[in-house]
């Protein structure tokens, strides 16, 4: 064994193991770890791979439903979608290299996802992206907006996977600290999912892929760690991605996929090697003796820690049936990939790797998991903010030119310059594009489809956790169900700040407990996720930023309702309670330049009634167009609609209402547009069970008419609204 | 008709295209990967959209070197129709099967969308279901595709009317407005000299179904279809 | 012995990148800057003993594969291996 | 005065460019091709009239714009115009 001598709980600690931590490994050794041990420890024992912080609070999300397969604790969640096809989703964080590295950070988050998703079995179908970059005025913003699309486009797009849909926000939090979340969704027959959990004494661990370098070693220990002003000169080596690999190892692995002779496979991700080996070791309850010679190296002189702890990207790790190395090795070659088999699963419950002949290292699989640190992070509540409504605010603008300024606001204006550096329709399957509620991608060679979209709207986290947490999950529902589909399930990628400072920890604490409430009361499970934590610079947090991905099913594309209102004569109805909240909202921030307020409260009960109801009228084939009311409110849920449809709107605006009415963010609302007929149906419909419906419109023309506030012309909105984010890239 | 369609390791549209190639002949195409070194005994060859191998190097440039193509070329020579769609396109420019090059768009981002097209050749077997100067609007995806030619033979290209669509507006207007990459003259697609070789930067595969938004590249495999069988 | 590779478009070729390039470092106040080309610039590992025999099969690959010579030139220059 | 800028990738950072092109050079029969990396070479014509300048400004066109220094290497030689 080498370097005995030299590991000390100062080194640990460089490593980021705690004196209490360094203490446990010692216990679990029996003696000092080595350095390769030590670097093994400090990898499986970080924030990121241990879930050390979060473990306690995400054990209390709802994550069964009748139709999950598998929910999380694999590599990707699994559900049931019905005619023998399961959908495998999942999304996760990329925030600290997108910001040292924003082309290459973002692609490789990308490809990481993409791997996640295709190691469950599944044909990738589509992609998405939450991204919040800092305030537009920051220095470094737009380099990293350009570098992050960029990015991700150029990973997506030569993969041939489509990008539909995400959300991209601005915020003067996120200045030193971007966050970059990647969805993938993959559809696999539902008998034939493939797990991680390593079994058969004997059976041959095979590695496949790309070669190792020295990639980005310690970016499992990176994502755990704060910034500080000295990162920008450490530049640790970030990783490059492949793309073209990438799209070799999809192939070559569904190939291999169609046989029998996988037992278990996980993707290389953060702490390569190491996590990937242990993790299927653990899971199965096995032992794994790895011979590191034999992994393919693209550089010389590695050593067992640099081996054991890259993050080179584009790697398999699979078990394979005893006797079928020579099938799935002609199967890699064809795909001109390495293949080798680096070792064997045995029945000593220990990882015992060797190299040049020696043992390098010597672990409990079992007790170094099991023993991984948990802790109960102290944790205080956000104060309870007052609500702010329409007769609280000064008017500093008309509806009309408030409007204006809130479609041509940073957060609010169109990200067609973003979703046009993706390609969203390779695969030939993208019924609704980027630009709606959420995506619609069909189910190939069938008439059904799945809808997907991520949300969160971050201020209301922070101004209150329980709240925002709740609103993520029932935006989220409520763009499925805008659309059609019935909503399935959740994938969360929870962003925030450090854990150790009480107050974010309450900020994680509460939006968990919102984000389970949601979740069960509109029986919408969580099935995969991942933490982000330390998301912080000098001790400034960005907002908490719970992303919420979900997957809803759609029974006949021909069936669907779209955002645009593309006829005259329409009525427009909108659904649900106005009270005209405008504590949090956009409208404060963007014209009263105020973040002041309570955000809209989230009543789940209604949310269900609401959304139910659309569904079924949508269903029906009464409603073909329909929008929820999110961020901007009424005002600017019409004018995307008349946006999206090319049709204007002469609204009919109640007596007396102000601000809060036209801008106010009041959860649980749609807006429909349908025939005359139908409206009155439709009304009376929902009068009966209760649910407020209110005609506010007719459509027609080429305005939006706002009654007393004047009028908009389609070209003038649509100029405001185009027209920001291009002109900030260019400029 | 019987039709082939070239795989590559990095092709992406591959698919894509059998199902529209399908949709209108009824039959499936036969794939073809690109490590073969003989083609069936096909009509019409197609080679799809992608990044045969990364694109890396130049786009198409790797893939217009593999083994397959020295036979796609010589069929081609043989007077067998050739489709090349995007990546396909570049592949065929690559070959020398077609003339000019596919740059890097004009502001360096890739770009996809749906745009117009003036079609300014309707006598050839891609085209005949389609009326001449009919407008169509079918999507773009690619970071390459800016036509480029010298200027002797962007004249021999106009004057023996081999370039088959232009980009313009909805109105058919064809100006620099209307153009989504910096292509020379608008030019989305071009024919050899037989008429029986297109090379295009959009993807009629993409919009050959309703429910997908469109269904103006349906014409396109149509007019193949009435050609060649 | 080591190749080091210069492909360049020929002139009167237009080149986007050099053009984009050029108007981002006016965009970040350089003023002045007449004209941006761009290349690329490759380095061969070749298993050939000798400088002639490396600079020709530099010269066919660039030939079949490295250099689209319809639009781009090469040159070739041959170093030992350091 | 002219510069002439090479950016490589650093020493040990993955390029799947040179990757793919040896790949492609074994295909076409080019046999020991040890390794190949690819970097850009990028001619800037700049209003400097002295050598020192126009280093300067291009140093800093490199570190601004040209390279992405987190993985890229960079190299500036001055010529006179030709
Ligand atoms: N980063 C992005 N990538 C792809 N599509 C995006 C991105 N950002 C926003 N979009 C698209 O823009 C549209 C509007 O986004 P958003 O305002 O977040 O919608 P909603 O309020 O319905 O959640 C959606 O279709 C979304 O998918
Ligand atoms: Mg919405």
């Amino acid at each position: 064994m080498q370097n005995l001598s030299n590991v000390t709980v100062e080194l640990a600690a460089e490593h980021g193991l705690t004196g209490g931590e360094f203490a446990r490994a010692v216990e679990i050794l029996g003696r000092t770890p080595n350095f390769t041990e030590l670097g093994i420890f400090s990898v499986m024992w970080s924030e990121h791979c241990s879930y050390k912080s979060s473990k306690k609070w995400l054990r209390t999300l709802p994550t069964e439903a009748p139709w999950v397969i598998c929910g999380p604790g694999e590599n990707a969640g699994v559900i049931d979608i019905g005619d023998g096809l399961a959908a495998i989703f999942k999304m996760e964080s990329h925030n600290h290299p997108s910001y040292i590295e924003p082309y290459q950070g973002a692609a490789t988050g990308v490809g990481g996802i993409l791997r996640d998703v295709f190691t469950m079995g599944a044909r990738p179908i589509a992609n998405l992206n939450a991204l919040r970059f800092g305030s537009p005025d920051h220095a470094k913003t737009r380099h990293l907006v350009s570098g992050v699309v960029a990015g991700i486009g150029g990973y997506g797009n030569c993969i041939g996977v489509p990008t539909v849909g995400g959300e991209c926000t601005f915020h003067t939090s996120y200045d030193g600290n971007i966050l970059v979340n990647a969805m993938t969704v993959g559809i696999a027959p539902k008998d034939n999912i493939f797990y991680a959990a390593a079994a058969g004494i004997g059976n041959p661990v095979i590695y496949v892929g790309s070669k190792t370098g020295r990639d980005g070693i310690h970016g499992a220990t990176m994502a755990s760690a704060e910034f500080d002003d000295q990162s920008d000169e450490k530049r640790p080596t970030v990783q490059v991605g492949d793309p073209f690999t990438e799209k070799l190892l999809l192939e070559a692995c569904l190939e291999l996929m169609a046989t029998d002779a996988i037992v278990a496979i996980q993707d290389m991700g953060a702490a390569g090697l190491t996590s990937s080996s242990f993790e299927m070791a653990s899971r199965g309850g096995m032992g794994i003796d790895l011979d590191l010679d034999q992994v393919p190296m693209r550089e010389t002189g590695m050593t067992a820690y640099e081996l054991m702890l890259s993050e080179s990207q584009e790697r398999m790790l699979i078990v394979l049936r005893a006797g079928r190395e020579d099938d799935a090795r002609a199967i890699f070659e064809k795909w001109e990939l390495d293949f080798a088999v680096i070792g064997r699963l045995t029945d000593s419950g220990r990882m015992v790797l060797k190299m040049a002949g020696d043992i390098v290292a010597d672990l409990p699989v079992a007790p170094l998991a099991e023993s991984a640190p948990e802790y109960d992070r102290p944790h205080r509540a956000s104060p309870k903010l007052d609500a702010i409504r329409g007769a609280d605010v000064i008017l500093r603008k008309s509806t009309r030119d408030a409007l204006l300024a809130l479609m041509g606001s940073p957060d609010l204006c169109s990200k067609r310059w973003i979703w046009e550096q993706y390609d969203h329709m390779v695969m030939a399957d993208t019924v609704v594009r980027p630009g709606a509620d959420a995506a619609v991608v069909r189910i190939h060679g069938s008439n059904r489809a799945l809808a997907m979209t991520t949300d969160c709207t971050p201020r209301y986290v922070f101004a209150d956790p329980v709240e925002g947490g709740k609103q993520a999950v029932a935006e989220c529902w409520r763009n499925l169900s805008a659309t059609g589909a019935k909503p399935l399930a959740i994938t969360d990628c929870l962003n925030f700040g450090s854990p150790e400072r009480e107050e974010v920890m309450g900020q994680f604490v509460g939006a968990i407990a919102g984000i389970g409430e949601a979740s069960r009361a509109l029986d919408f499970p969580i099935v995969s996720g991942n933490v982000s934590f330390y998301n912080e610079t000098n001790g400034v947090a960005i907002q908490p930023t719970p992303s919420i991905g979900g997957v809803g099913l759609i029974a006949r594309v021909d069936r669907i309702a779209r955002v645009g209102i593309n006829a005259e004569g329409l009525a427009i109805i909108l659904l649900g309670q106005t009270v005209g909240e405008l504590g949090a909202s956009l409208y404060l921030r963007e014209i009263n330049h105020s973040e002041a307020g309570a955000p809209p409260p989230v009543d789940l009960a209604q949310e269900r009634q609401i959304g139910e109801f659309v569904r079924s009228r949508i269903e029906s084939g009464d409603v073909r167009v329909c929008h929820d009311v999110s961020d901007g409110g009424l005002g600017v849920a019409v004018a995307e609609m008349v946006l999206a449809g090319g049709v204007g709107v002469t609204m009919s605006v109640p007596n007396g209402v102000d601000h809060g009415w036209w801008f106010g963010e009041d959860q649980a609302r749609y807006i429909l547009a349908v025939d005359q007929k139908s409206a009155a149906q439709i009304i009376s419909d929902s009068e009966k069970v209760g649910i407020k419906a209110t005609r506010i419109g007719t459509s027609g023309g080429s305005t939006l008419d706002l009654g007393a506030d004047g009028a908009i012309t389609l070209s003038d909105l649509r100029a405001v609204a185009e027209g920001w984010l291009p002109g900030y890239m260019n400029a | 008709m019987k039709a082939a369609v070239i795989v590559f390791p990095g092709s992406n549209c591959d698919r894509d295209l059998m199902v529209a190639l399908e949709q209108s002949a009824g039959a499936a195409p036969t794939m073809v990967w690109h490590r073969e070194t003989t083609l069936p005994d096909v009509d019409l060859i197609a080679v799809p959209g992608g990044f045969s191998y990364g694109d890396y190097l130049r786009s198409g440039a790797m893939a217009a070197r593999s083994p397959i193509m020295k036979a796609v070329v010589e069929d081609a020579r043989r007077g067998v129709a050739v489709l090349g769609v995007c990546n396909g396109f570049q592949i065929l420019t690559e070959s020398g099967l077609l003339p000019g090059v596919l740059m890097r768009n004009r502001d360096l981002r890739y770009v996809c969308r749906d745009v117009f097209l003036r079609v300014e050749q309707n006598d050839t077997p891609f085209s005949n279901k389609y009326a001449q100067g009919q407008v169509v609007k079918i999507p773009i995806a690619h970071h390459d595709g800016n036509f480029f030619i010298d200027s002797d033979g962007h004249r021999q290209l106009e004057d023996e009317g081999r370039i088959a669509f232009r980009y313009c507006d909805s109105a058919g207007l064809v100006d620099n407005r209307s153009n989504p990459n910096g292509s020379l003259a608008n030019i989305a697609g071009v024919l050899d000299p037989s008429r029986r070789i297109l090379g295009m930067m959009p993807h009629p595969e993409r919009l050959s179904d309703p429910n997908l938004g469109g269904n103006d590249g349906r014409a396109l495999f149509d007019s193949i279809l009435n050609a060649l069988s | 012995m080591k190749a080091l590779v210069h492909i360049t478009l020929k002139p009167g070729v237009l080149d986007p990148q050099g053009k984009a390039i050029a108007n981002a470092l006016t965009n970040l106040g350089f003023q002045g800057v007449n004209e941006v080309r761009q290349g690329k610039y490759i380095e061969l590992d070749l298993p050939d003993s000798d400088r002639a025999s490396a600079a020709a099969s530099a010269k066919d690959m660039c030939e079949r594969l490295l250099a689209n010579t319809v639009i781009e030139d090469y040159r070739v220059e041959i170093v030992d291996q350091t």
